[in-house]
């Protein structure tokens, strides 16, 4: 496809835990498109994080260990060195943080903050750097960008420290940009701003933006496409209406059934029996969910679980969907 | 029957400053909010962060000091009393934390946790406190070993579980959640929100249920109250709220929230900036200069909203005309 | 700012006051006198009678403080008794030599620390970090006075490299370059030795600083900017580790001051802190009490100075 | 007794103790043989080597403290100031081997026993540092500011009273002393209360230096300590005069050009303050020529094998003694009264304390002998004084064992301490001094020492007490304190009325009788002016003394001092007419030490 | 409302089980961290050593004088060689370091009680107390700590070891209080103080055992830095002369032989052992507070 903007292939990220690396991200292969807001959704834990600063290279070079190939542009981020990836890093792929409050350094204005990725990935002149800073500033929606750049983090509100935080991402027209639960901290109706201007921006810059979260709400409002993690892997990807319709996944149809629905009165919520796994426990062959569906037989579930294309762009993982029913009811036959 | 009242709450933090430290102003965290608790039923608050949900829970269970106002307990006036095990109202009122992990001691087993409130205002024997114990964690769907565990040992959704047999160990009428939910991850907090259910079906509890997740309270609410900047702004029933919100801020914060359909999306944001420059637009009828809500006024039996500047007037000349015709 | 300074400074007041009601209250308990130190089978017992007569020793504590504190109030501590100056006088120029060796010290100090702690927390758990932390344990661990006098006999009177005593060689004239020069040169030895005394602190705090800020959120986020790593630190991790560090400048001066009674002993360097210790054995109230007095204010004025830089270097910190 | 050669009172961690004399003025005749052990050391060295031209002689003044630099002989309270305008004195007397005053110096003394007047006069054609002459208006001068009701020092004292007129003047009387008479340019005339031996030791308030009056008669008496005419640019009689303070370090002295004796063959003198823990490194590396004043008897060891000084070594006027507290002072009548019941009561108890003591061996041990035993209260350079056929108390344990069983002190109760005759407890309290480096070894030691023969003696307080402590609890007869070791220095004038005449308050041990009055009176009594007699009355005195040992001498004392090889000829002997114009340097620095 | 608490941190939570910051996870992290295990080791050995030692030495027969032995080489009348009275140095360095360790650690131990008891419940209780003790630890922050245990070390008449101990403890609890105020603000803030409040439980109880072993770990930390600080200034004020009497033997009379010079140079035995004492004490100290330290902080734990 001519769109694709970066391609991850069976992603391997390890953390050293008592001298033996445990994958966190385990085999994830994901495509990014132009134009393209690409959500990831799933649990606390499940790797979302982490295979983001996979693909920025922010991980701590020595505790981690990333295996695959993130390739953009005909590179390899998976295999870059410092120098190398910094050209990457802010020009090409822009990054937007959750924790508005302290993803600023709070010794530095905001000018400033915004500017220096521009010295780096720029040759523009002072004057010019900084006419550019505040066109971004107002571009994120910040009234009075004059005063902004003077000011401190502490003195913005946490919706105009997520907006700064864009701005910087933004700063130098990344072709990619990665946003990890860029509104978690925030309320909702800052929440609703906030991803207004990312589509907003998006369509201005035809960037790819990856987006994580735990919200499908979020999710419903922006995603193009949405890719659902599971203790390292991804076991369901769609796009957003398919996924939103048509869930396929026990893991995707027990998470929709736990959203308190805004408008239905049920009294009982679907719960998904069990724990996360944690990292070190994880089991690594078969089904990772099968445990939490431990009324689906065995026998329903792959050996070697793989993504299956069950209708076009819909990939969902292991073949205990076709056989999945809900505790209590009465699910379908096998075949 | 109501059997707590809560009359014209104020809660003021001083700000200190100027010369020898003295107080130069106050923070309203609380500024007059009147509320009642009725047996079996949730009562939900709802507002942005900082609007002083928190302190509205902690100043009724005795955690913050009341500026003024009164809490009425069973026709008992309980404002500011010093906390102490041998009163009911103290036994009766309980509380569970957002944070469950920072509300359980870390140093402590489970079993300890859960004796606390047990040792405290039930005078139980050993045995019967062990068996308390076990029942306690039998509710809240917990097995007997974890007794012997640490808080750390368990996931997010259990310790929030713990947290809740702890609260519900000397049987309260009433328990202030403050944001039980909002750490946990959707299952999880799935998970917990079905037992508070269950609990109060099973206990005739009330709860006073504060969250910033309009989702979540509306499924466990059956009166709610949307509060901004210390004061209530609408309150009323789920129907009320949701169906038909008047005041301008709570339509707002019901239009910023994400529905799970997205091929409504479109819909949606044109609706949201509609609100949004409606409320941009008429905003300064619905608060006073310094931006403070003004008083509610009902509208039904279970509707009350806050005035705005036009029916402020309105109502204020009918009050006085009654008032008047009573003079005369 | 300018109205919090002048309350930080009013609050001082009653602060000395205290104490110095406690010094004077102490120092009147202190068994002799100043005029005890001149029995000689020569002197006459009677003179030494009339004499504290005269300084008023044989009144109440209380008239003699109520006497000292009017005076004090108006700037006059009293006459030394040893040295027969105004305290003020005498304890001026101390001070000062006190003030300038601190000054050098912390300057040295720093020199030293900030890049020792800047690579044990940039190079944590290496080799390099570990060695680090040895020597300021080690520097902590030694006894300030061994290592002073091994400092002085070697460097001072082996290999000649520094003057042993003294703060000035009398040769140059008040305020001409080699004067200066020479003032330095003579500060240098005993400073060296305070410096390295006292990086432990400093060593210690930058390290776990640095640690702290690699695992900030803005760094994370400087980094996802793409600039080079070692702009990443020298712009962030460095910066925002140096400042509460920078902030404690009020805090270390004065620590050092009050440390000086050591190193100004051994080094004969006439400070603050000898001038106490010499008071001390030779009774001289006056000196006593106002040396604990500046010092208690200089403390004072430390903790002030510090919430100043504080303010003035982090922008979250205002004083109004 | 001589008020101008004030003894050091510095109070600091100095290691010797304080009462020590410093003395320098006067050089007098002949040296004593007792004790022998001094004469290992000379008191005289003459290095090789041509005379450079001028040069700087470098010394080092050992102290852990500045010094306090009041340059005025009427207003300096502190010993090392003392060792500093030794440099540029302003004496005008000079003194024989007996601290008597002789023709040698600038002026001479007459005495006018029947009518109590002595008359001064002075050389002509010397001159101030400044070329100034110096007048009987300068000799006047010092009178009038002790005198004065402005003077805050010690010097106005019994002895200064009198002086006729100076109570008059001092009450603000009299304008001036009427006792002070300037008979014509160069004579002075003095008249006095009464008279005794000591005036021709420059005591009974003859005051023995002068003040430059062209300089001070300006400034009010009241600001003179904070004058620069005494701080900063003094103007002196020395053969070098100052030329440059850094206060409190250092001191640069330049060649008086019009010194009497003619102009000094050095350019000048550079003197630094130096911490007393690195004065033995400063000789050895060759830093300094000598120090200023003798060096601590306890830093021989330190500098003994060093091969760039030569060690000097002069007998030092003072003594160590072992003191017993006897009763108490009555501050009312201002009179020592024996406590017949103290605890220190018995004679025989005291003596046996001071035979058991092993002196000798401390001597040996820690002083290199450079302490010795002392069998008198007076120390022996006092050669016309001393009483050289005593006895004393020595190192004698069985005998202290022999006079303790004989006086019935036993150990009755077997736990191996002696109880007194009644068969109490006997616990003696002893008062030690501490600061000196080997203070506590010693205080250890002496203890050690009785336990040997069967007496408890432990610290008061529990520990050794710090100088000032120390005095305060003896003067007020502190009840704590049964014993107390101390030293005096004696001064020029060794007479012992105050230190132990009935109504002197520094009579420690306050044991007072009407023979020892009369003893003590008799040495200062007008008939000793007949040398004979005073002598008789002090070996009368000595006698008395030993025999009812109140106070028990313990050691005397031998003061060091370093010269580096470079120096040509030094001279610390108190009777030859060494002067410092003479000394001459035979290189340009001073020589290292190879050890 | 972050959704992700410490993921290390959950980690280590899954596979120990004991609590967070107990005992298990000091003594996981002296584990660890060999240096620190050794530290301990040789500290506890050390110390233990020197008390069973001093034990069965007699203070009074050992610190007799014997001037003939003034400054003994070692060798085989004295292991360690003998000091200016001719008194064992080993001897010596053995009841001094009890004498040392003793006082130090009695400081640490009262300033420690006060200074936590303080700490605690002016930060517990904030308000009026707060207030007050806040006004009296800043007036001792005036106070020129070095110079007025001198002043008071001048005035004591009956000075000895005890004095010794209260006299320093009068005026080192300021910064334990000061440290524990700040831990125990922050720390009664959490929910499981303000559950415990609203479950009942008494002040004091909640103090003493809720909050008091949460900052277990800092507290010690302050103890042994403060414990470490405290043989510092013993020594340096027996340097100055303001320590104990030289006939109770301690590492600072030792030690401070050192200012002669001649002792310095070449009667190394004297002084030198002490010193390495010291050192070595103080790096052990230090290694051994750093572990506690970390294990106190997730963030730099090692296991
Ligand atoms: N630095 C690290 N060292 C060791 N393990 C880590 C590290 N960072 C994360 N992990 C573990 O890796 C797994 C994935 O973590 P990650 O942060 O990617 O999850 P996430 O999906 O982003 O969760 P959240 O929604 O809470 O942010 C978790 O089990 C976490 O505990
Ligand atoms: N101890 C305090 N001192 C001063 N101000 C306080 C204090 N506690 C809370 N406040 C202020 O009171 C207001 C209400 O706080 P509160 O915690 O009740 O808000 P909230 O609605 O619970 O917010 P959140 O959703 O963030 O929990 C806020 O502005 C807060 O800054
Ligand atoms: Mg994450
Ligand atoms: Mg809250």
């Amino acid at each position: 496809m001519t769109g694709e903007l970066l391609t991850i292939k069976d992603l391997h990220t390890g953390f050293r835990i008592k001298d033996t690396y445990y994958d966190a991200v385990d085999g994830v292969s994901i495509t990014l498109k132009k134009n393209e807001i690409l959500a990831i959704v799933g649990e606390s834990g499940c790797g979302k994080s982490t295979l983001a600063t996979s693909i920025i290279g922010l991980h701590d070079h020595n505790k981690t260990k990333v295996q695959g190939e993130i390739s953009y542009n005909g590179l390899n981020l998976a295999l870059l060195d410092e120098d190398n990836f910094n050209k990457v890093r802010g020009e090409e792929i822009g990054m937007i943080f959750q924790d508005p409050l302290s993803a600023l350094n709070p010794l530095m204005r905001i000018g400033e903050q915004i500017e220096e990725g521009l010295i780096y990935h720029t040759n523009l002149s002072k004057d010019a750097r900084e006419k550019r800073v505040l066109e971004l500033l107002s571009q994120v929606g910040i009234p009075k960008p004059k005063r902004v750049i003077r000011q401190f983090p502490h003195q913005l509100s946490g919706g105009m420290r997520q907006r700064v935080i864009i701005a910087i991402a933004i700063s130098c027209k990344p072709k990619i940009i990665i946003a990890d639960e860029p509104t978690t901290a925030l309320d909702v109706t800052i929440q609703a701003q906030i991803l207004d201007l990312l589509i907003d921006l998006q369509a201005e810059t035809g960037a790819g933006i990856i987006l994580i979260t735990h919200d499908l709400g979020v999710v419903a409002e922006v995603a193009d496409r949405v890719a659902v993690m599971y203790a390292g892997q991804i076991i369901e990807e769609a796009p957003v209406d398919e996924l939103f319709s048509n869930p396929q996944h026990p893991y995707t149809r027990s998470l929709f059934n736990s959203i308190p629905q805004m408008n239905s009165e049920d009294d009982k919520l679907q719960v998904i029996q069990g724990l996360v796994p944690s990292l070190v426990k994880l089991p690594r062959t078969g089904c990772r969910f099968s445990s939490r569906i431990p009324w689906i037989p065995a026998r329903a579930h792959e050996e070697n679980p793989i993504l299956h294309e069950i209708s076009p762009g819909h990939l969902v993982r292991c073949t205990c969907w076709q056989h999945f029913h809900f505790e209590g009811e009465r699910g379908g036959s096998f075949q | 029957m109501s059997f707590m009242q809560i009359n014209d709450l104020h809660v003021h933090y001083p700000i200190r400053g100027g010369f020898f430290n003295a107080v130069v102003d106050n923070v309203l965290a609380v500024d007059g909010i009147s509320l009642e608790f009725e047996k079996g039923k949730t009562y939900g608050l709802v507002g942005e962060s900082g609007c002083g949900k928190s302190t509205t829970g902690k100043s009724i269970i005795g955690l913050e000091k009341v500026t003024s106002g009164s809490i009425i307990y069973e026709g008992e006036d309980v404002t500011n009393k010093s906390r102490n095990r041998n009163s009911s109202f103290n036994k009766d009122i309980q509380m569970i934390f957002q944070d469950a992990n920072s509300s359980l001691n870390p140093r402590k087993r489970v079993q300890d946790i859960i004796a606390e409130p047990i040792r405290n205002f039930l005078k139980l024997s050993d045995l019967e406190e062990k068996r308390k114990i076990n029942e306690l964690l039998a509710i809240v769907g917990m097995p007997e070993d974890a007794k012997l565990k640490y808080a750390h040992e368990f996931s997010g959704g259990q310790k929030q579980r713990i947290g809740i047999a702890r609260a519900i160990a000397t049987n309260p009428k009433l328990i202030i959640a403050d944001e039980p939910v909002s750490a946990l991850d959707l299952s999880v907090q799935a998970q917990v929100l079905n037992y508070l259910k269950d609990i109060q079906k099973e206990l005739g509890l009330s709860y006073l249920f504060i969250s910033h997740d309009l989702g979540v309270v509306k499924h466990m609410c059956d009166h709610i109250s949307i509060m901004y900047k210390g004061r209530f702004v609408e309150s009323g029933n789920r129907q009320d709220v949701y169906q038909s919100p008047q005041h301008i801020y709570t339509k707002r914060l019901l239009s910023a929230i994400p529905t799970i359909e997205p091929s409504t999306r479109e819909s949606r944001k044109r609706e949201r900036i509609t609100v949004e420059q409606n409320y941009q637009k008429e905003e300064y009828q619905y608060f006073d200069e310094d931006g403070r809500v003004f008083d509610l006024y009902s509208l039904s039996d279970t509707h009350k909203v806050a005035m705005t500047t036009t029916n402020k007037e309105v109502i204020h000349k009918v009050a006085m005309t009654t008032t008047n015709k009573e003079v005369i | 700012m300018w109205k919090t300074i002048l309350r930080r400074v009013l609050v001082m007041i009653p602060q000395l006051f205290v104490l110095s009601l406690l010094i004077f209250i102490l120092a009147s308990f202190m068994p002799g006198d100043p005029f005890t130190g001149l029995i000689t089978p020569e002197s006459d017992p009677n003179r030494l009678e009339e004499l504290r007569e005269a300084a008023g020793f044989y009144d109440p504590w209380y008239v003699q403080y109520y006497n000292w504190i009017v005076n004090a109030a108006q700037g006059d501590f009293g006459k030394s008794y040893t040295y027969k100056i105004a305290v003020a006088d005498l304890i001026g120029d101390r001070a000062l030599n006190t003030f300038w060796l601190s000054l050098l010290s912390v300057v040295l100090l720093y020199l030293i620390a900030i890049p020792l702690g800047v690579l044990a927390g940039r190079y944590q758990d290496t080799f390099l970090d570990k060695t680090i932390v040895l020597y300021s344990f080690i520097s902590y661990a030694i006894p300030t006075f061994v290592l002073s006098l091994i400092f002085l006999f070697l460097f001072g009177y082996q290999f000649h490299w520094f003057p042993t005593t003294g703060t000035v060689d009398i040769k140059y004239d008040q305020g001409s370059w080699g004067y200066i020069w020479s003032k330095i040169y003579h500060m240098l030895l005993p400073a060296i030795t305070y410096a390295i005394l006292g990086t432990t602190g400093v060593i210690q705090y930058l390290r776990s600083e640095i640690i702290d800020s690699k695992s900030m959120d803005y760094v994370r986020t400087a980094r996802s900017k793409g600039i080079p790593i070692r702009k990443v630190y020298s712009k962030h991790i460095f910066r925002n580790s140096l400042l509460p560090i920078a902030a404690f400048l009020g805090f270390t001066i004065t620590g050092l001051l009050g440390g000086s009674i050591f190193i100004e002993t051994i080094f004969g360097y006439p400070g603050m802190g000898q001038l106490f210790v010499q008071s001390i054995t030779s009774r001289d109230y006056s000196v006593i009490t106002a040396l604990v007095l500046l010092l208690g204010f200089l403390t004072l004025l430390g903790s002030l100075l510090s919430d100043i830089i504080m303010s003035i270097v982090d922008p979250r910190i205002r004083i109004d | 007794a001589c008020k101008g050669s004030e003894n050091s009172s510095e109070g600091n961690t100095e290691t010797t103790p304080k009462e020590t004399e410093k003395e320098k003025e006067e050089k007098p005749e002949e040296k004593t043989e007792e004790p022998a052990e001094t004469s290992e050391f000379p008191l005289i060295v003459d290095n090789e080597g041509e005379a450079i031209k001028g040069g700087t002689l470098k010394v080092a003044l050992g102290t852990d403290s500045p010094f306090q630099g009041i340059f005025s002989w009427v207003l300096y309270e502190d010993g090392y100031d003392a060792d500093i305008m030794a440099y540029s004195s302003n004496a005008i007397f000079a003194t024989d081997g007996d601290f008597l005053v002789n023709d040698k110096g600038i002026a001479t003394l007459e005495v006018d026993q029947a009518n109590n007047k002595a008359i001064v006069k002075i050389r002509e054609g010397v001159k101030w540092s400044d070329g100034e002459p110096l007048k009987i208006e300068d000799l006047i001068l010092p009178y009038l500011i002790i005198g004065h009701p402005d003077y805050q020092g010690i010097r106005y004292d019994g002895d200064f009273q009198n002086i006729v007129g100076a109570v008059e003047y001092h009450d603000g009387k009299a304008d001036t002393i009427s006792g002070l008479k300037k008979i014509d340019e160069t004579t002075l005339e003095i008249s006095f209360q009464k008279l005794s031996p000591a005036i021709f030791s420059v005591g009974d308030g003859l005051w023995s230096y002068a003040e430059p009056n062209h300089i001070l008669k300006d400034i009010p008496i009241g600001q003179l300590l904070e004058s620069d005419a005494v701080r900063k640019n003094p103007v002196t009689l020395g053969a070098f005069k100052i030329d440059k303070i850094v206060p409190g370090e250092s001191v640069q002295f330049v060649r008086n050009e019009h010194y009497w004796k003619g102009p000094a063959k050095l350019d000048g003198v550079l003197l630094k303050a130096v911490p007393s823990t690195s004065i033995a490194a400063a000789i050895q590396s060759g830093e300094y020529d000598m120090t200023a004043g003798s060096l601590p008897a306890t830093k021989y060891p330190e500098v003994k094998d060093f091969d760039n000084i030569t060690i000097l070594a002069q007998p030092e006027l003072s003594y160590s003694y072992l003191g017993f507290k006897l009763g108490k002072f009555d501050t009312v009548n201002g009179i020592s009264v024996m406590d017949p019941n103290a605890k220190m009561g018995d004679v025989k108890l005291r003596q046996a304390m001071g035979y058991a003591l092993d002196v000798e061996q401390v001597n040996e041990v820690y002083y290199d002998n450079l302490r010795s035993r002392a069998n008198s209260l007076i120390p022996p350079v006092f050669k016309s004084f001393y009483d050289s056929s005593l006895k004393g108390y020595y190192y004698d344990k069985d005998k202290a064992i022999e006079i303790l069983d004989g006086a019935g002190y036993k150990d009755t109760d077997g736990d191996g301490f002696r109880e007194t005759p009644k068969g109490e407890k006997l616990e003696i309290k002893m008062a030690g001094m501490a600061g000196d480096a080997i203070a506590e070894e010693m205080a250890a030691f002496w203890m050690q020492n009785w336990a040997d023969v069967g007496l408890k003696v432990v610290l008061s307080t529990g520990r050794l007490i710090e100088f000032q402590t120390f005095y305060d609890k003896v003067e007020v007869d502190d009840p704590e304190i049964d014993i107390y070791m101390a030293a005096w220095g004696t001064g020029t004038n060794p007479s012992p009325a105050g230190l132990y005449g009935k109504n002197a308050a520094f009579n420690f041990s306050r044991f007072t009788t009407p023979e020892l009055d009369a003893l003590l009176t008799a040495i200062d009594s007008p008939d000793a002016f007949d040398p004979a007699f005073r002598a008789n009355a002090f070996r009368e005195w000595q006698e008395y003394m030993e025999e009812n040992a109140q106070v028990i001498p313990t050691q005397f004392r031998t003061a060091i001092y370093t010269i580096n090889d470079r120096v040509k000829h030094y001279d610390v002997n108190y009777d030859t007419e060494f002067d410092l114009n003479e000394v001459e340097l035979t290189a340009d620095a001073p020589a290292k030490s190879t050890k | 409302m972050s959704v992700n608490v410490g993921n290390v941190k959950d980690i280590n939570e899954n596979i120990i089980s004991s609590p967070p910051t107990g005992i298990q996870v000091i003594a996981r992290e002296f584990k660890k961290d060999k240096l620190a295990m050794f530290s301990l080791i040789g500290l506890v050995t050390v110390i233990l050593g020197i008390y069973v030692a001093a034990f069965f030495l007699d203070q009074e027969t050992l610190m007799k004088v014997s001037l003939r032995d003034k400054f003994a080489e070692p060798g085989d009348k004295f292991f360690l060689g003998a000091d200016q009275g001719g008194r064992s140095i080993l001897a010596q360095l053995i009841l001094g370091a009890r004498n040392s360790i003793t006082i130090a650690l009695s400081v640490t131990i009262i300033t420690g009680i006060f200074g936590i008891a303080v700490g605690l419940i002016t930060g517990y209780f904030g308000g009026l107390i707060d207030n007050i003790f806040m006004r009296i630890i800043d007036f001792f922050i005036t106070i020129p700590v070095l110079m007025i245990i001198i002043v008071f070390v001048v005035i004591i008449p009956k000075y000895n070891v005890v004095t010794f101990i209260f006299i320093m403890s009068a005026f080192l609890w300021v910064s334990t209080a000061r440290l524990v105020r700040s831990k125990s603000l922050t720390e009664s803030r959490r929910d499981y103080v303000n559950a415990s409040k609203t479950m009942g439980t008494g002040d004091a109880k909640i103090i003493f055992t809720e909050i008091m072993p949460n900052i277990s770990s800092i507290l010690i930390v302050d103890m042994t830095l403060s414990f470490a600080g405290n043989v510092g200034l013993e020594t340096g004020l027996s340097y100055l002369g303001f320590g104990l009497p030289q006939s109770v033997p301690s590492l600072g009379t030792l030690v401070s032989y050192a200012n002669n010079p001649l002792i310095l140079q070449e009667k190394w035995w004297v002084w030198l052992p002490a010193s390495l004492l010291i050192l070595l004490l103080m790096l052990a100290i230090n290694y051994v507070g750093q572990a506690i330290r970390r294990s106190a902080d997730a963030r730099q734990r090692l296991g």
